[in-house]
């Protein structure tokens, strides 16, 4: 367990001796009146500090950690380059125990005691959305790497960003044809009864209707349950595909029970990654997957056609050619989403650069920078491929890529175009005040 | 799937959801008959067993049965001295007030919580069953595991009920759920049966759990559902009566499976909880008459 | 001829297999000072606690003055004028001594009432039992005797027609009982007392009437000089004594 | 209750009370918004505490009550466009209708059976918003638009967003809801519950209706609550099934637990003492859990009865 997150550690235990510090002085003054605690970071070399909202405790905790080193990652890269504006980045974590009350907290803290100019790195929807509100009223810029449709559906306000990852509804939208196309043209949904699967459950059916396919069946499975069987004779008998997006840790016992429920003549399956993200692909259980599709957003496992681009990404965050732990080949990494890290810090980067960014007094330049944002190209701050991003719902697009899973490895087999999930807006935050 | 199949396999479910709890609920009703206490830490026993299983079967990596015999009898082994560490040193200098023993055992909860995920880490890692067989019907296939886990159930449940019937153990342990301070009167030195029964109730869970980690896995946060839903097994089955505990696992297991037929999964859940609820709001004292206080 | 205050009528009261009171007929006229004596386990307190409502009968008839109150919740009963005061001492320890009886004399809003001095109603009670000095003190730390003394100033604070006292000389001194029978005289003056009994010179200092239970069943009702020399009664506790 | 003790408890409230608004104009940024929250949910520990505290009943279950106000006047905005006081009402108004069937049922059962019935009632809602995801947004849940909060009496609107409105508004209905305990803990009725909290039979035998006294607790535990709940949806803007998770059902206990059950002002020491046990320790290292842990059990070894239940045995005798 060499080196990991140590250069976290450090800087967070740096920062938060400093805050006690500042709280001690200000509690030893009672000069604290609002007023005279905000005092502007004004020196050009002081570092930028980006606050992470991280879940390093609750059930995204698997996710959080792989979050935490790609953010690592990329701002030793960014740092090492210069920072940004030549200024370095100091990232400030506050765990939200995936929590979305204490989600809002910590947004709360970060902004008003960490005085950090940004709040970033939020995935699980229901923190993003506990903590939006949150965000908007302090004015503060958060940039999420969620996926979820929440930032796109308008719901949010003009200070949520999602710039390094496509968002479900553009996944969905895009992986659609292909499904109708090569797995079967009568679907049978199984999804969890929460945010993410609702996602699935109202994008793909008219998706698939679009294809020439249709959604025979939706089992909505409710949040906690552990045992999946009951649940399968729903399965309509026509059925030539299963979609399944079972999230959290009970997708193994669902695969498992697939496959002594059906043997080798069931439906063909396509998966979202999203479940077994973090976990060993060629696990005991797992071997009813063996031949079957998913949808990935970055590969997992090195492709023979990889940029150098994503080769010296791989290489940054310490994974290998299994998408593992370079030091751990147990410790598997949610490769298919923590790229969106990596390429929200850059985005970051280049909005701050836009706007010439100078402290917490430009934050609504910042804003107004980022929607300005149209594209990214593929290269070192876009390993996962080239995004369009659109100012008015603040959602960026990309390539999605379908995967088939032989040989216990998954090789990508289909690269989706960026236009296959473009959708049309449903809302424009620019109309919001600042 | 026609209703016959359909009924059979939920019926099916619904015995190994039912084993399953009355072995989860197996040690939380000695703990919470005998001791009277709320032990919210106990499905914290029960992950630290699976975990214990995990850990077990990785480092052994021989053959998934030795694995499994050495995870079973290792994980209780370590999961009962925890337990009687943290009797020792905070439930009885609370001297088992049922208030402060709910905070203390959320520490300890947190605690347990916390050091799993430092040490084992927040994935979701499963144990190999020490066999894979499965069963194959006209309609469906089934997990042989899945089946031997109801027979594991059993002879569990009836292993002890022997010891609380047949032994001297079971009448001291049953002599001082009756009555504290009567046990206390007879030379009974009820402090030992406390952490006995406390150690004892904290490896059945760890026990169940390794039996049951083939089939799910362990993940750190697992403990909470066993926890609560024993809880109900246990108060619907009426305080010590083993029968009741079993009736009750079956009773909720078995709607919870045969439910699932007619309704959407949510729903089914929805309704399977509000029956189990109006058992107990109408027939409090328990199924088996003993009055839970 | 004036109205009984209480009557029962075929009052039993089956637990499981046992019949703990077997088809009880039970008078008892206001004014009275009636004792209720019996070997342990002959359903006296069973039969008191079917009075109050405590405990349902399985089947019989209660009147109470001039009512049915047969199906009556104990707490409605209470409000009648019924007042129990419990075997085992049963006060609020944690409460003053004078919390305690100023709950018997209050009432709320859900408890029909709302109106009346307290203050004058608790101490008047605790005055009776001459526990004034101690209206203060938490329940729980008051001596043995005195938490038997509260107990009954709780009954009277209610200002009960029929108050009935569970074994209340039991655990005192004589000296202390000597000063509990001059009280229970005292209270017999406004109310009916029906009092369950062990310490036989109480009995016979105290009660107008006399009615014995044996397994469940009322064997005789008397004066106390017709109890003393009834051989059935003699019997009953002989029988007891050495069973 | 001498006149003397009377002032003094009253004096002791008035001034805590003046304390927290003073705090409005001295509090850091994170501090004064970290308050806010803390009283509201101070309030939700308040309510709890007057069924659990002083009429003995544990219940599992009062995140319902919490939901029921938070999507009772969530809901009320976002689908029947309600206005701030009318979607309060609302929040109550669900959270008064709830208790009193919950009330009806649990109220058979009693002890560890209550505890466990109310549970899985709680589950029961969490599980009802789940299914009705359609308009409750499942466990993502709804954000209320900073627009539709904005509070309008007489001429004058406040816009509960605004940092200093919000902690008064909070202020405000944390001191309603103190007040309130306080005269009812004081009252007859407030008697009659630790009556029934100490021996119920003794209780019924001094001719109360128990049934009744308990459910009237309920209701009034599960309105307080549902206040604190629709309080948090005006006031922070997020509804969310996670504030209906069980989780949310052992936080007030705990609150109310470490500051000292049946003390009027025990419910708001126990939430800053938690709050602020698991924000600092959140910021020295990830395994913060582990200090609470400790904490807690440290907590329960040495002042068994919370912090304001030890202060009351040893100190101040006369603490309600």
């Amino acid at each position: 367990m060499t080196g990991k997150g140590r250069f976290f550690d450090l800087t967070n235990g740096k920062a938060s001796r400093r805050t006690v510090l500042k709280g001690l002085a200000a509690g030893a003054g009672l000069a604290a009146a609002p007023g005279f605690v905000r005092y502007a970071q004004a020196q050009s070399s002081a570092p930028i500090k980006i606050g992470f909202q991280a879940h390093r405790t609750g059930i995204g905790a698997a996710y959080g950690r792989w979050y935490e080193r790609t953010t690592a990652a990329a701002v030793k890269a960014i740092n090492a380059a210069g920072g940004i504006n030549g200024r370095p980045i100091e990232i400030v974590v506050e765990d939200d125990g995936t929590d979305a009350a204490r989600g809002a907290e910590v947004v709360a803290k970060l902004a008003n005691q960490h005085k950090v100019d940004i709040v970033y790195g939020t995935l699980f929807s229901n923190v993003v959305v506990g903590s939006a509100p949150t965000a908007g009223e302090l004015k503060i810029p958060y940039y999420v790497v969620s996926e979820g449709y929440h930032v796109a559906s308008g719901k949010l306000n003009r200070y949520v960003f999602q710039p390094g990852i496509t968002d479900v509804r553009a996944q969905v939208t895009s992986v659609a044809p292909w499904i109708a196309a090569n797995a079967g043209k009568k679907v049978t949904m199984i999804f969890p009864d929460y945010a993410f699967g609702y996602d699935h459950r109202d994008y793909l059916p008219p998706a698939l209707q679009k294809a020439g396919a249709e959604v025979v069946a939706k089992i909505a499975i409710p949040p906690t349950e552990s045992s999946f069987t009951k649940y399968f004779p729903q399965i309509p008998s026509e059925t030539d595909a299963i979609y399944h997006v079972m999230v959290g840790p009970a997708v193994l016992t669902f695969v498992k029970e697939l496959g002594d429920f059906y043997g080798s003549s069931g439906p063909k399956l396509f998966g979202f990654i999203d479940s077994l993200e973090a976990v060993d692909i060629n696990s005991p259980g797992l071997e009813y997957l063996d031949g079957s599709h998913f949808w990935e957003g970055s590969p997992r496992y090195a492709q023979a056609d990889d940029t150098e681009a994503q080769k010296a990404y791989r290489a940054a965050v310490g994974i290998d050619d299994n998408g593992a732990a370079v030091a751990d080949a147990k410790d598997v990494s949610t490769a298919a989403h923590m790229f969106g890290c990596w390429e929200t810090l850059y985005v970051i980067k280049k909005a701050m650069e836009d706007a010439g960014y100078t402290g917490p007094g430009d934050r609504a330049k910042l804003v107004e920078a980022t929607e300005a944002l149209t594209e990214f190209a593929e290269g070192p701050e876009h390993p996962q491929g080239k995004k369009l991003f659109n100012g008015k719902i603040h959602q960026c697009f990309g390539h999605q890529n379908i995967s088939k899973l032989e040989g216990g490895k998954l090789k990508v087999v289909h690269k989706t175009t960026i236009e296959d999930g473009m959708y049309e807006p449903e809302a424009d935050y620019t109309k919001q005040s600042l | 799937m026609a209703f016959g199949p359909h009924l059979l396999l939920a019926t099916l479910e619904g015995l190994v959801t039912a084993a399953v709890l009355a072995l989860t609920a197996l040690g939380l009703s000695l703990v919470f008959g005998v001791m009277r206490i709320v032990n919210v830490a106990h499905g914290e026993f029960f992950m630290l067993g699976a975990v214990l299983a995990w850990a077990v079967a990785t480092t052994l990596g021989a053959h998934p049965a030795i694995g499994f015999v050495a995870a079973l009898v290792v994980a209780p082994l370590v999961v009962g001295a925890i337990a009687l560490l943290s009797e020792r040193l905070v439930l009885r200098r609370l001297n088992y007030d049922p208030e402060a023993t709910i905070v203390a055992t959320i520490g300890l909860l947190y605690i347990i919580q916390q050091l799993a995920l430092s040490l084992y880490g927040p994935e979701a890692r499963p144990v190999t069953p020490p066999f894979n067989y499965r069963v194959l019907l006209p309609w469906f296939g089934y997990s042989g595991y899945k089946l031997s886990i109801i027979a594991a159930s059993g002879l569990l449940l009836v292993a002890t009920w022997l010891v609380l019937t047949r032994t001297k153990i079971g009448l001291v342990m049953r002599a001082t759920q009756y009555d504290r301070e009567m046990a206390q009167a007879f030379a009974i030195p009820v402090e030992r049966v406390y952490a006995g029964v406390f150690a004892l109730g904290a490896m059945l869970a760890a026990f169940a759990a390794v039996l049951i980690v083939p089939i799910s896995q362990a993940h750190y946060l697992m403990g909470q559902d066993p926890l609560l839903l024993s809880f109900i097994v246990v108060i619907i089955g009426g305080l010590g009566s083993l029968r009741g505990t079993v009736l009750a696992a079956l009773i909720i297991g078995l709607s919870d499976g045969i439910v699932s037929m007619f309704f959407s999964p949510t729903l089914a859940k929805l309704i399977a909880t509000l029956v189990v609820a109006m058992v107990l709001v109408f027939r409090p004292q328990g199924l088996f008459g003993t009055v839970a206080r | 001829m004036t109205q009984p205050l209480l009557t029962t009528k075929g009052l039993s009261r089956d637990f499981g297999g046992l019949r703990a009171v077997d088809k009880a007929d039970f008078t008892l006229m206001p004014g009275e000072i009636r004792a209720i004596i019996g070997p342990n386990g002959a359903g006296k307190t069973t039969f008191v606690s079917l009075i109050c409502g405590r405990i349902l009968p399985s089947s019989g008839a209660i009147g109470f003055n001039g009512a049915e109150i047969t199906a009556l919740p104990a707490y409605r009963r209470v409000r009648l004028g019924i007042a129990y005061t419990f075997q085992v001492t049963s006060v609020f320890a944690n409460l003053s001594a004078y919390d305690n009886v100023a709950l018997s004399v209050q009432r709320t809003l859900t408890d029909g009432r709302s109106r009346g001095a307290v203050r004058e109603g608790a101490m008047k009670a605790l005055e009776q039992v001459g526990l004034a000095d101690r209206a203060g003190t938490p329940a729980g730390q008051l001596a043995y005797g005195h938490q038997r003394l509260l107990e009954v100033a709780m009954g009277l604070a209610l200002q009960p027609k029929l108050l009935i006292l569970d074994e209340p000389t039991q655990g005192l001194s004589d000296g202390e009982i000597e000063g509990f029978v001059a009280l229970i005289r005292e209270i017999a003056r406004e109310a009916t007392v029906l009092i369950i009994e062990h310490n036989m010179p109480v009995v016979m200092q105290l009660a107008h009437r006399i009615t014995v239970f044996d397994a469940g069943r009322i064997i005789a009702e008397g004066d106390p000089a017709e109890i003393r020399t009834n051989t059935q009664v003699q019997e009953a506790y002989l029988g007891a004594a050495h069973g | 209750m001498t006149e003397a003790s009377t002032a003094r408890i009253y004096g002791l409230h008035i001034a805590v009370v003046a304390v927290l608004f003073a705090l409005n104009f001295l509090l850091p940024d994170y501090h004064h918004g970290l308050f806010a929250r803390i009283l509201v949910l101070a309030t939700f520990a308040m309510g709890y505490n007057l069924l659990f505290g002083y009429a003995g009943l544990l219940s599992l279950g009062h995140a319902m009550f919490f939901a029921a106000g938070l999507y009772g006047s969530g809901l009320a905005i976002t689908n029947l466009g309600f206005g701030v006081v009318a979607a309060f009402i609302a929040g109550l108004g669900c959270g008064a209708l709830l208790s009193l069937i919950v009330g009806l049922l649990a109220l058979r059962t009693s002890g560890v059976a209550f505890m466990i019935v109310t549970m899985m009632f709680a589950q029961a809602v969490l599980l009802t918003i789940v299914y009705f995801n359609q308009w409750t947004g499942g466990d993502q849940g709804l954000v209320l638009q900073q627009a539709s909060r904005i509070l309008t009496v007489g001429g004058a609107s406040f816009d509960l967003t605004a940092p200093a409105v919000r902690y008064l508004a909070a202020l405000a209905l944390f001191a309603i809801v103190l007040f309130l305990t306080l005269a009812i803990v004081r009252s007859r009725f407030g008697r009659v519950l630790v009556a029934i909290r100490e021996n119920e039979e003794r209780t019924r035998m001094l001719g109360y209706d128990t049934f009744a006294n308990k459910l009237a607790a309920v209701v009034l535990s599960g309105v307080f609550c549902a206040a604190a709940g629709a309080a948090y949806a005006l006031l922070f803007g997020y509804v969310g099934s996670n504030f209906a998770s069980v989780q949310y059902s052992i936080l007030p206990l705990l609150w109310v637990l470490a500051g000292g059950a049946a003390t009027t002002l025990g419910p708001v020491i126990g939430t800053l003492f938690i709050y602020y046990v698991t924000d600092i320790a959140s910021s020295y290292t990830s395994a913060w859990l582990l200090i609470v842990g400790v904490a807690l059990i440290l907590l329960v070894l040495f002042a068994p009865k919370g912090i304001l239940g030890a202060v009351r045995k040893r100190w101040i005798g006369w603490l309600p």
